[in-house]
């Protein structure tokens, strides 16, 4: 294991990305407003490696893949990720079906940077987490670090895989700090991250849902609620093994995820362990979700609405008392 | 050409005041973080905002973009409802769902400004569909800026409008960048006009700086709009004196001082307090009161804002359907 | 009530957009190659009442939000539910955003009409069933007819409505003939359809599973396993009370849905018994959905690929003999 | 201009005529339901197909839409994998995951056509930036129709190509219409060229029943963009005489038999054909043999689909993931 220093999560993405760039010439960025980063640590790169683009993001999106299909491993930052609607299509008509669609002929090694910022005022069309929608597109992986240490290590991974990768990245953590190995440090794809072990309730946590949910498990201790918090870091592929090994051991589950409820992630790991974890299930499965209405302006609305430690802990209460 | 008449030669002077003094206040609440979340003014742009919107008929109706305080007020909303929804109040234009980057105010015809660069040109292309088809002779006006003319909808919705001929106007202020990426780096024209031409539309080229001129093209578009004869772009040449949105920390390394020092020397409320006062139509006193009394409308702007009270929690579940059922939970 | 005739799904959609047509001058359609129905019984309406529109389906659904801010109803043709993806921001960031951002100042009442293709070999980019996206995406009702009577019918209060409404059609459907009230005859939205009662298990189905799913019941009836098929026609809003009172009386469920499965409509439902039907529940809910590949051309992948008789018939058995 | 070697026209009317056999039999499996799903014949488009991609370079890239079957035949690629693709065989070029609307050959640069209306022409500017930041002198080249030339992936594309001097040829079949929609209804522009102003490239208009013709500008504009001189905009007039997809019940109404007729007295062989007896580089009997040979390629290829095996359910869950983990269950 290398050293490791404190970086925040928004320094763990660069440190990833210029790792990736100066290990392979193959690496480049597109993105818009991207130009200013070749003042910085990028100037090595040359302008090459480098697209600075228009706002089209239909257009280069779709550049990215074509851009994949013959070679490259393009790093798209789609900043913010309520503009994703806008490239749907190369997303999800292309990305995610063209190896399949070509007999595996093709393979499409791009990674989209998607940008979750929510509880900052930015009101109804910049604050989507719409990551249930590509977990609904096959042929996409989805990954969301909820720390520097994964932050970094994801989009390593994602930027060394054969297949489309979209990342989120929760900008609320953008300036959380924590330990980061130095140089090389790919986190591997479809392998949870237990955070925290405990033997009454699990707790499966995604994005900044994943800080409160270890504030609110401190909490619960304290009342006697041992809680064992786990970050699936990887929704496609998702490891189910750990996420129901859990639950049949503790019987309990509770998910806070920060996407609209219906048909949200939280939704899909409540189904599964109603499927394969049934028999150890002690008590109703509950979800801490944002509720399914376009995201507010004022900050007197916004900010009651994602999963709090609040919100978490009472769930967690309820179905460790049931 | 169609030229304004003496009080509204007036009154644009009063509106771009109103525009000016109503940013400078949001930007300096924005710094104090009074006012949460991204805020884009429009200061150096009030020519293009006052200009189009006064050559317009109150019931036309406008889409706006994430650059749009200016817009509605152009169009002659009340202040004290915008500050508020800039404040998040229950007493918002929009009850504080929308705030800085979605406001609407439709009591002038202001159908909403989108955060999505691009979407509120093809909504524009439907009002003016809409003014067809219910056979009334309104028309809408698209606000977008040049980066804007790079994304898909921009095509898509020019050639909509030109096909059916509609009622309606694109118009671009063309402020040279988009966000920090000047038009020579992202677009392949030189002026977003020459674009018409892909769509067989007239393509005009405006000085944004100078609000006569501004209301000259786009009353003669919108009477050509209006008489059935299709749609214009009409592009103006501004400038925004200040970043791009306000208080986020966006480096301005992209363009220098000496442009922006250029273009303050070419400042729209001067240029125009100029022109009253050649014309006499204002004494110097009289072209300083229409400042102190937009300021002060703005201060009391603020005061109601300030006093109104927080919208309820409430509020976020009840507006987002029309017809009740399925509502969050 | 009035007079029913057989009439099929494809019919009934006609019958129901030239009766509200008829009604209610501001009821116009968009959609490509439309103009052809100028020549059948559509020409009363004249030129003003059908736009025939570009490859533009951006700019043709933006465009239909505009029209539906200020005076008319536009009813759009998607024609594939897979091209959405280029029409994703206006319907989800314009339609489904705009009355909450406005503070209900706007009202959106249109209606996107997508039609499901799948099972015919249109291979990856036309055979999708995205609806799970929608209902994620707050501010959009969700509607999804299997039989003529509701496709009439749901299609005919979606355009009364003043929200945006998309209705998903299944075209493995237009053929099927079935009962259909003349003259107006809308059905409410938020009301599930029981169409077979039974108390072993709830089996709930959506858009052509329906089909399938009432073959397997009575299949299963023989057997001695009595089914309760419901298909719930909306999907936003849900009615969840009659899904939840079927699971609580039956304790069983399973979810045909031929959507994809991660994140899909019945993740959704079968997270909801889990959460809210738990104590009732004597068995795992189980779901029969499409697997998460993009949907392959050959007819001898991609038909074993969707929920079928059979394949529903054995869910049950499972789930009844758990 | 470039004019093509004399083997390169002989070459071209073989290939050409292996489009027309192998859409001709395509046709007829549809009709006979031996072929599942829509099939869009290139039957009238054949010049354009072939001048375009015998222009080209082995190592040249291309993208094509739902109506290109042409492409990869035209680029060189062998008829049994396609037509196996066809009627979803294992050895199908793509495994039978494909089909008629999604043919992919990158053995000989076909990067895959795509269902989505104008979804490949980004693709085909990532290709094109891919070979300049790689630093080859390959170009891509992207097909599509009038049509697409309205869609929103049309103005982005050509836009990005354009800023960045990519070598991207944008190839527009235009046959007058998109389904039953013709250009006039539903495009601003007479020529899909004229739209190369609003992106200051070529735009160049060609006869598309010529295949000298089209090789000569695409050979041209190839030159262009693989000196770095950047992207053109071609455009090829032609016509599909079958309707837009065989075998789907699609009304005729919108032409008339006589335009059609037309278009025959033009067809792309015949003219070919012509030209090769005329530069007495092939007899009548000579010219009758290529058609007789490519008629038997296609019959071979039918045969050996017709052999093959279907695909094993496995497959659709082998092929999601490149890297394993997390395909479907
Ligand atoms: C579709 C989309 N892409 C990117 C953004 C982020 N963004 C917001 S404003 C802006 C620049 C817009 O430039 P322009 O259209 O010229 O308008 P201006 O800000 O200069 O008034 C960008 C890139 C966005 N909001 N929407
Ligand atoms: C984005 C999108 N919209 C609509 C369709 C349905 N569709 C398939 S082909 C076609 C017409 C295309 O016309 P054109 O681009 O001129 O190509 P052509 O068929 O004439 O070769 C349409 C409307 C589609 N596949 N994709
Ligand atoms: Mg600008
Ligand atoms: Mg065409």
């Amino acid at each position: 294991m290398s050293e490791t220093r404190e970086l925040s999560y928004a320094e763990a993405i660069h440190e990833a990305q210029i790792l990736e760039m100066g290990r392979d010439a193959s690496v480049i960025l597109i993105g818009e407003d991207i130009h200013g980063l070749t003042l910085g640590p990028y100037a090595e790169f040359g302008p090459e490696r480098l697209w600075s683009a228009p706002i089209s993001e239909s257009g280069f999106t779709g550049m990215a893949v074509g851009a994949a299909l013959t070679g490259l491993r393009p790093i798209v930052d789609l900043l913010i990720s309520s503009l994703l609607y806008v490239a749907m299509d190369p997303l999800v008509n292309q990305a995610g079906k063209l190896r399949a669609m070509t007999g595996g002929q093709a393979k499409v090694p791009a990674v989209f940077r998607c940008g979750l910022w929510h509880g900052s005022s930015y009101a109804a069309q910049h604050s989507d987490r719409p990551y249930p929608l590509f977990m609904n597109s096959p042929g996409l992986k989805v990954a969301i670090p909820a720390t520097p240490a994964d932050a970094k290590g994801l989009l390593q991974t994602a930027v060394r895989d054969d297949d489309p990768v979209m990342i989120f990245e929760d900008r609320n953590l953008a300036h959380e700090r924590g330990p980061v190995c130095e140089g090389d440090a790919p986190v591997p794809f479809g392998q949870a991250r237990v955070h925290r072990e405990g033997s009454d309730v699990t707790l499966v946590a995604i994005a900044s849902a994943v800080r409160e949910a270890l504030a609110a498990a401190d909490d619960l201790a304290r009342e006697g609620i041992s809680v064992e918090v786990i970050d699936p870091r990887t929704l496609v592929p998702l490891d189910r093994e750990t996420l129901l090994g859990s639950v049949r051991r503790t019987g309990r589950l509770v998910v806070a995820d920060p996407a609209h409820r219906t048909c949200g992630a939280a939704a899909e790991i409540a189904a599964l362990a109603a499927e394969e974890a049934f028999d150890a299930l002690r008590a109703p499965v509950a979800r801490v979700t944002t509720p399914d209405v376009p995201i507010p302006f004022s900050p007197a609305l916004e900010s009651k609405l994602y999963p709090s430690q609040q919100g978490i802990a009472d769930a967690v209460r309820r179905v460790a008392r049931y | 050409m169609p030229t304004p008449r003496p009080e509204l030669l007036i009154e644009m002077q009063r509106r771009m005041w109103r525009v000016r003094a109503f940013d400078e206040r949001a930007v300096e609440l924005r710094h104090a973080r009074e006012i949460h979340g991204p805020v884009h003014p429009s200061i150096g742009q009030e020519a293009a905002c006052v200009g189009a919107c006064m050559a317009l008929r109150e019931d036309d109706t406008l889409t706006g973009n994430h650059r749009s305080h200016g817009h509605p007020i152009a169009k002659g909303s009340e202040l004290g409802p915008l500050m508020a929804e800039l404040l998040g109040k229950a007493t918002g234009v929009c009850g504080g769902m929308g705030g800085s980057m979605h406001l609407a105010d439709f009591s002038v015809g202001s159908l909403g400004e989108t955060g999505i660069v691009g979407a509120g040109i093809p909504i524009a292309v439907g009002a003016g569909l809409s003014a067809r088809v219910r056979g009334t002779d309104q028309i809408c006006i698209a606000f977008f800026g040049d980066g804007a003319s790079n994304h898909g909808t921009f095509h898509e919705s020019l050639n909509l409008a030109a096909i059916w001929k509609l009622p309606v106007l694109f118009f671009c202020e063309n402020n040279g960048y988009a966000a920090t990426t000047s038009l020579a780096r992202a677009t392949s024209v030189e002026d977003v006009a020459e674009r018409a031409a892909g769509y067989r539309m007239p393509g005009v080229v405006v000085d944004g700086q100078d609000a006569v001129a501004v209301y000259e093209v786009t009353a003669e578009a919108a009477a050509r709009a209006r008489a059935g004869e299709g749609p214009s772009l009409l592009e103006a040449k501004t400038y925004r004196y200040l970043e791009h949105a306000e208080g986020e920390g966006i480096p301005g390394f992209y363009r220098d001082a000496a442009e922006i020092e250029r273009w303050r020397q070419r400042d729209p409320l001067e240029i125009h307090r100029q022109l009253l006062l050649d014309r006499n139509l204002l004494d110097a006193a009289g072209a300083d009161r229409i400042e102190r009394e937009a300021r002060a409308e703005v201060d009391a702007a603020l005061a109601f804002a300030r006093e109104s009270a927080e919208p309820e929690p409430r509020a976020a579940f009840d507006v987002v359907f029309a017809n009740s059922g399925g509502s969050g939970t």
